[in-house]
């Protein structure tokens, strides 16, 4: 008998365009925590899907506790003890706490048992729920708890956890590892993938390491420090990014003043006397953790919605909390919303015919509303060219692109359009670390030139990465900013808490 | 009024409206899944003439009933192979298949027009239409398996994560949803009006569909837009036969104005249209991402 | 365990080819299950098809005839492609055709006693205004009030008919008309004129092909038909790029309205010419199987609306060489549309075989 | 494409009908079914006939006419009133060719009109309602307002009236002519309303149906209706056009067919009472029933016959005047003493 829970032999998974696992092999220990380290990318995302019964593989096999582990679905997973929770929560927002606890167990179990065990699982794991609630009005970290509630109520051996913290506060991650510890002394397995070096150095037993689909290695974690393995989970050592201060000048082109802005809709979170200010050339940071009223900011930034409830926006002098997008964009502003498919790009058309997208009123595009197409084209193999974008013309669709390269090609098209004022939400999520870096890259180098940038990030390293001032926004409130150089994270950890000072 | 008059003329009403409600509460699982068809018209007719002919050559209800509801089945069954294996466009799908029904209800009951048949007593349907009501709102708040459904037509990527086969569950709702439709027209040609006619379903199952919206894809409230709808076109028929002096048209618009007026003011608040219709609806799932 | 099942796997372009042989192969399906259905209704099947699809435009007249159904079909069809590229569903169009009627045949009725060069011209504008300000109203309760279009401009068909049925039973009844609901006919100034002599089809065509082309403009090579993609595929996108939707939505149902109010208006003074209750054999709706069958391209809207108005001649024919009843050609249009929907899926996705474990 | 009637007989003539609906629907179509099927059985091999159904009543017509001639048809029946442009369209570019235009007013060289004076049934349907009905309600589910129905309603009243003068009508406009879950729910509103005899002007035999379940009596329409509501079923008005049919084909192989308008009524048998029902009217009123129809027939009895005042209470009609054909064919108002107005 050897310990392993699990025993992975050769999983090979590939999708048309790529390998999405290369011949993975690994073992995992009963009775521990196991890391599965990599980029966005890297494969592990397909990994345990094909884990949970999602996908099937292409190639190899799979033993649990020595047995031969074929499964075809998800349920068939949970029956024989694994439970995951998702990165993107797999809740039904219009349903109730309970509702989505239910929907979570396979047997059918009576209303007062559940109940009782609900309460034995949160007593002991420190998991308190209000079962009548609906899920859209909860936060992140109570929407995560919800999630784990559910798998623990099958009373599951192996329990897969993606990128468990990439919506908590620091200390709602504090309050997860207590939970977990506590679920491995009980005998428990847990997988637990994630891309951020620190997590895995401090709760994982056995860490894997993944790159381009592939294993670079497994082994414990005490052989590592966190140095040691972003080199191996990179594979070749970037350059670090300087941030300076020196090109910032000391006017405010763009603020901010008292915006408040009430929805009166339970998906929404209202905004709530939102001030800030923006110095020409410098990179402003909005951290926080989802949920909190970032979209809703960004839309009220960008002009997407114009119905503020009161308060003003002045952009070189002038009031534009009233203007569209495009009479924002007249004014050299350029926006980058979140989410590439469906937001900055339509998938479904070209690269080139995405350039029209947002800059239609200028570069000639247009005569008479009838568009030019050369134009359009030349701009787009220039982006293509300048942010070394990866495709094979301006003629593809934007959804043939991976995230990082349509991500490059539309900051570049914005770019390209030398805005004075940048507003970009989450600028690398889910992208590659090349594309992320070369982003990241040309962000810096845009504000040298003398453009000011607002970035929204849930990502805390990267806004400490790139930005010159960061503040938080935490339920619709946005707090004072500090120098970015200066704060201490514990500080901004607090406040994305809701602990202000 | 006296009395007898009320009650006649809710009589009148309730067998005038009891196909709207099972139309429209087939169609409501069917949408409440995620998956609009807006094939209802062309099922009810198929439904209609393959009770009456079967009733024709069989005699036997049970038997009318019976295969009428399977021709609701195999039609729903068309639809939804098309709309959720081939993922084609639930609405063009939709319209399809009510032309479909149109041509193929005639070619079947082209000799039986004008066969006479035995009526049957609606009181045991319009019982049935607000018993299958409650069951489905008991069904859909009360058990794990309407859950499902529900959450199949909230979020059929989370469910599917969760392990729940989306296109099983809503296969099996589109089925329901059709076998409902095939009923309201067997209920139509057997009992409402016992013959019959090309086309008789005359534009029912369209305002079916606006009961599901009607209702915010909540079941009880079907019947409460099918009585609505049923009671302004009785009203008006009274109103005209107590020799009111406006021109009829106007009288037999009512009914139509009537679903417009209320459909604006149900959407009007578009937070209870967002927060009550399935937030999958028309969109295909596609599981191989 | 290895197993054959096809996977479908989506396409980084759609497939051109495709895109011209998916309608093809929708005929073809259409053209075997017409002929088994003929078989199974004890008829040759070759000869019912010959009977159906031939011969109907086998002679001058024929084909003038399939000109005279196509036309409102086209042409409203291209009129819905401004709604559902913008994923708006107006499945009211035989409501603005209706109303196009109307507003077109009221100033007919109007100037019934006059010749003058300008008398077609307002009457063809004002069937357009007619139409656009029927599909106006969906459109209003939809932005304003967030109504469902489905749903209301279908309302509105039973609305305008009912309209159109007071209106030549009452006020517009013609006065030598011996009560009957009928209208008095147009001047000959207020009648479309024919293309050719002794054929029926009518300046409708023309006015079609112009409107085609221009759509077809303006589809591909405007930003308007840009903005209508773009709010189509994705309204968040639209919503980035600044496009007033409420706007496009205005627009879409009013150009849509207004070619419906055309059609509608070239019925009544082509073919026609008076106004009666029952101007159209339901081009409004037949139109939707048009646009969905040329897959919203002009071009194909015209191959399609040839091939639904065949379906017409031929149950026509049908009925009379083979005494088939008139429904197969419905089950031949829904037939057709099922197979084109199901094929499609081939434009977007492939299928390959491979093995799986 | 005429290949497809491989005639037998180069004399034979081919007679070509256009159909509003299917022929099957026991209404208006059913009976022209029957009539050319009657005129089939009459004249033999020396014709033969040919139908298009479910032809709209607009611009698709005028190919279906078309279409007949073309394909050889030597006199074409064109069954409903908004064929009427349609078949003068056609039958200008046909001289050779005949046709017959059903209740339509406009004649030419070729084209001859025809009707039925279904008043006169109305007359006696009437008459009977006024010594049924115990309420003195009478419950007249119409179609649309056109003349016909308008004509029918008032010839109903004057004879019901006639008999009962407090006789009360109730009208309720459908507008369509087929939609038998409404004109079910039609005559249901005018039974609970207390209307005791159920009088249609519709096309399906809904109304008879529920009047059967309701316990009431009923007037079919179009053909006898008498096998699907047996106990309620006091007569229908029959629409038989069979001998017209025969006569107008046999002039044309005979050569010696002429337009003209015809509008004929029980003296020619083109309007037909079914057979009284027996069990549930008094022999007596049978009587009556049978004396008035060869009243009409003879011409002693008109349903029309002064005075009859409007609802303005002008007089129309004389006294000892019978109303003009004229006045018949376009008539649009109620006669005084029907509550409502024709919707207009």
């Amino acid at each position: 008998m050897s310990n392993l829970i699990l025993d992975i032999k050769n999983i090979t998974k590939s999708f048309p365009k790529v390998i999405a696992n290369n011949k993975v092999s690994f073992g995992i220990k009963k009775n521990s925590v196991h890391a599965i380290l990599g980029e966005n990318g890297a494969g592990k995302s397909t990994f345990v899907k094909i884990l949970y019964g999602l996908l099937e593989p292409d190639e190899g096999s799979i033993e649990y506790n020595s047995k031969p582990f074929n499964i075809n679905s998800p349920a068939e997973a949970r029956k024989k003890g694994i439970g995951m929770v998702f990165q993107h929560f797999s809740l039904f927002e219009s349903l109730s706490v309970r509702e989505n606890l239910i929907l979570g167990i396979d047997e059918t179990m009576s209303y007062s048992n559940l109940e009782k065990k609900l309460e034995n699982i949160s007593s002991q794991y420190n998991l308190p729920l209000d079962l009548d609630a609906p899920i859209t009005s909860l936060s992140a970290g109570e929407k995560q708890r919800v999630e784990i509630v559910r798998i623990l109520l099958q009373d599951p051996q192996i329990l897969i956890m993606d990128e468990p913290t990439s919506v908590l506060t620091p200390q709602e991650v504090e309050s997860l590892f207590v939970t977990l510890n506590a679920l491995v002394k009980e005998g428990r397995t847990i997988l637990y993938i994630t891309h951020k070096l620190e997590e895995v150095i401090s709760i994982c037993d056995t860490v894997t390491i993944m790159r381009n689909g592939e294993v670079i290695d497994t082994s414990s974690t005490s052989n590592f420090t966190a140095k040691s393995l972003a080199t191996k989970m990179l594979g070749q050592k970037l350059d670090d990014l300087k941030t300076n201060y020196e090109h910032v000048k000391d006017e405010f082109n763009f603020e901010v003043k008292d915006i408040s802005c009430e929805f009166n809709d339970p998906f929404l979170t209202d905004l709530k006397n939102i001030s800030f200010k923006v110095r020409v050339g410098e990179i402003y940071g909005i951290a926080g953790v989802a949920g909190n009223g970032q979209s809703e900011l960004m839309d009220i930034l960008t002009g997407e919605n114009i119905n503020i409830s009161s308060g003003e926006i002045i952009f070189n002098k002038n009031k534009i909390q009233n203007f569209g997008p495009q009479k924002r964009r007249d004014l050299s502003i350029s926006f980058v919303p979140e989410n590439r498919l469906g937001h900055s790009a339509v998938p479904e058309l070209s690269l080139s015919e995405n350039i029209l997208l947002s800059q239609f009123p200028k570069n000639n595009f247009l005569k008479n509303g009838i568009i030019l197409k050369n134009n359009i084209d030349d701009y787009a193999n220039n982006v293509i060219k300048n942010f070394n974008v990866v495709t094979p013309g301006n003629d593809v669709k934007a959804s043939s692109l991976s995230g990082g390269n349509l991500q490059k090609y539309v900051i570049g098209r914005e770019i390209s359009s030398n805005p004075k004022l940048l507003i970009i939400s989450h600028p690398t999520w889910g992208i590659d670390a090349g594309a992320e870096h070369a982003i990241r890259e040309s962000l810096i180098e845009l504000s040298q030139n003398g453009t000011s940038i607002i970035v929204i990030s849930q990502d805390l390293d990267e806004l400490l990465e790139i930005t010159h001032k960061i503040s938080v926004i935490y339920n619709g409130k946005l707090s004072n900013s500090y120098k970015t150089n200066e704060v201490e994270i514990e500080k901004i950890g607090l406040l994305m808490g809701g602990k202000n000072d | 009024m006296s009395i007898e008059l009320i009650i006649g003329i809710l009589q009148i009403i309730l067998i005038a409206t009891t196909p709207l409600v099972f139309a429209g509460i087939g169609e409501l699982v069917t949408e409440k899944s995620g998956v609009l068809n807006l094939g209802v018209e062309g099922m009810m007719l198929v439904g209609a003439v393959t009770a009456f002919v079967t009733l024709v050559i069989t005699g036997s209800y049970f038997l009318a009933f019976f295969i009428s509801i399977f021709s609701g089945v195999v039609m729903s069954g068309l639809f939804a192979i098309l709309v959720l294996f081939l993922m084609s466009n639930q609405i063009a799908t939709g319209l399809a298949l009510t032309i479909f029904g149109i041509g193929l209800s005639s070619m079947l009951g082209k000799e039986y027009i004008g066969t006479p048949i035995d009526g049957l007593s609606p009181w045991f349907f319009v019982i049935f239409s607000f018993v299958i009501v409650f069951i489905i709102s008991y069904f859909f708040y009360k058990t794990k398996a309407g859950l499902i459904l529900r959450a199949v037509g909230e979020s059929h990527n989370s469910a599917h994560a969760l392990g729940y086969s989306v296109v099983k569950i809503r296969f099996l709702s589109i089925l329901f949803g059709g076998s409902m439709c095939a009923l309201a027209g067997s209920y139509i040609s057997i009992c409402y009006a016992p013959m019959w006619q090309e086309g008789m379903t005359a534009g029912r199952g369209w305002i079916a569909l606006a009961l599901v919206v009607f209702a915010t894809w909540k079941p009880e409230r079907v019947l409460i837009g099918a009585y609505i709808f049923g009671g302004v076109t009785i009203l008006q028929m009274n109103l005209q036969a107590l020799g009111l002096r406006f021109p009829g048209q106007f009288f037999s618009m009512a009914p139509y104005l009537a679903t417009i007026v209320v459909l604006v003011l149900i959407s009007s608040n578009k937070l209870r249209i967002k927060l009550s219709a399935p937030a999958s609806l028309t969109i295909p799932f596609y599981k191989g991402r | 365990m290895i197993n054959f099942l096809p996977m479908i796997v989506s396409r980084s372009q759609t497939s051109n080819i495709m895109n011209f042989f998916v309608p093809i192969i929708a005929i073809i399906l259409t053209l075997v299950t017409g002929s088994v259905i003929f078989l199974l209704l004890g008829f040759d099947p070759f000869y019912a098809l010959y009977t159906f699809f031939i011969s109907p435009i086998s002679s001058s007249y024929g084909v003038s005839e399939l000109l005279v159904k196509a036309t409102p079909l086209a042409l409203i069809a291209i009129g819905l492609a401004f709604c559902f590229k913008n994923n708006i569903y107006n499945i009211g169009a035989e409501g603005q055709l209706t109303m196009g009627a109307i507003f077109g045949g009221g100033i007919g009725i109007l100037f019934h006693d006059t010749s003058a060069f300008w008398l077609l011209p307002v009457m063809i504008f004002a069937g357009a205004l007619g139409g656009a300000l029927w599909g106006l109203i969906p459109a209003l309760l939809k932005t304003k009030f967030n109504t469902n279009e489905i749903l209301t401009s279908l309302m509105l068909v039973y609305v305008a008919l009912f309209i159109l049925d007071f209106l030549v039973v009452g006020p517009w009844k013609d006065p030598n008309g011996f009560s009957f609901p009928k209208s008095r006919a147009f001047s000959e100034s207020g009648r479309m004129p024919l293309l050719f002599e002794g054929l029926r089809v009518h300046f409708g065509l023309i006015i079609t092909l112009f409107l085609i082309f221009i759509s077809w403009f303006v589809f591909s090579k405007t930003m308007f038909g840009f903005q209508l993609k773009v709010s189509g595929f994705s309204p968040k996108a639209a919503r980035y790029a600044g496009f007033n939707q409420t706007t496009l939505i205005f627009l879409a149902f009013g150009i849509c309205g207004a070619f419906a109010g055309i059609a509608g208006l070239s019925e009544v003074s082509g073919p026609i010419g008076l106004l009666y209750r029952d101007i159209s054999p339901n081009y409004g709706f037949t139109a939707i199987i048009v646009a969905f069958l040329g897959r919203l391209h002009p071009v194909g809207i015209i191959f399609a609306s040839l091939i639904i108005a065949l379906t017409y001649l031929g149950a026509e024919d049908a009925q009379l060489f083979l005494q088939i009843p008139s429904a197969v050609g419905f089950i031949f249009q829904g037939l057709v549309l099922f197979y084109l929907l199901g094929a499609e899926l081939l434009i977007n996705y492939k299928l390959t075989f491979k093995k799986t474990l | 494409m005429i290949f497809a009637f491989g005639s037998a007989n180069a004399d034979q003539k081919k007679v070509g009908f256009i159909y509003i609906g299917p022929p099957g629907d026991h209404g208006w179509t059913y009976m022209h079914d029957v009539g050319r099927k009657y005129m089939e059985s009459q004249l033999g091999d020396s014709i033969t006939s040919t139908y298009i159904e479910n032809v709209p009543e607009n611009a698709d017509a005028v190919r279906a006419i078309r279409k007949l001639a073309d394909s050889g048809h030597d006199l074409i029946f064109t069954t409903s009133f908004n064929y009427m442009d349609q078949t003068h369209e056609v039958a200008k570019d046909f001289p050779d060719i005949k046709f017959e235009h059903a209740t339509g007013y406009m004649q030419a060289d070729n084209v001859a009109t025809y009707s039925a004076r279904f008043y006169e049934g109305r007359m006696i349907e009437g008459h009977i309602a006024g010594h049924m009905s115990k309420t003195g309600t009478i419950g007249y589910i119409a179609s649309f307002p056109i003349p016909e129905v308008v004509r029918g309603i008032n010839a109903f009243y004057l004879a019901a009236a006639k008999v009962n003068p407090d006789i009360k009508m109730k009208i309720i406009w459908v507008f369509t002519w087929y939609d038998p879950g409404k004109e079910a729910d039609a005559a249901n509103t005018l039974i609970n309303q207390g209307a005791d005899i159920i009088v249609q002007h519709t096309d399906t035999y809904a109304p008879c149906q529920a009047a059967q379940k309701a316990g009431v009596y009923a007037f079919g329409q179009a053909s006898n209706q008498e096998e699907f509501c047996p106990d309620a079923h006091l007569t229908s008005i029959e629409d038989i056009w069979g001998p017209y049919y025969a006569a107008r084909a046999k002039a044309v192989v005979d050569g010696t067919w002429s337009s003209g308008d015809t509008w004929d009524g029980m003296d020619k048998g083109m309007v037909v009472m079914s057979p009284y029902n027996t069990k549930l009217m008094p022999s007596s009123l049978i009587q009556e029933a049978v004396n008035m129809e060869v009243g009409i027939k003879d011409g002693t009895l008109h349903p029309f016959t002064g005075p009859i005042y409007n609802q303005a209470g002008e007089l129309v009609v004389p006294e000892g005047e019978v109303a003009p054909d004229g006045m018949l064919l376009g008539m649009n108002f109620y006669v005084q003493g029907i509550d409502g107005e024709v919707p207009q």
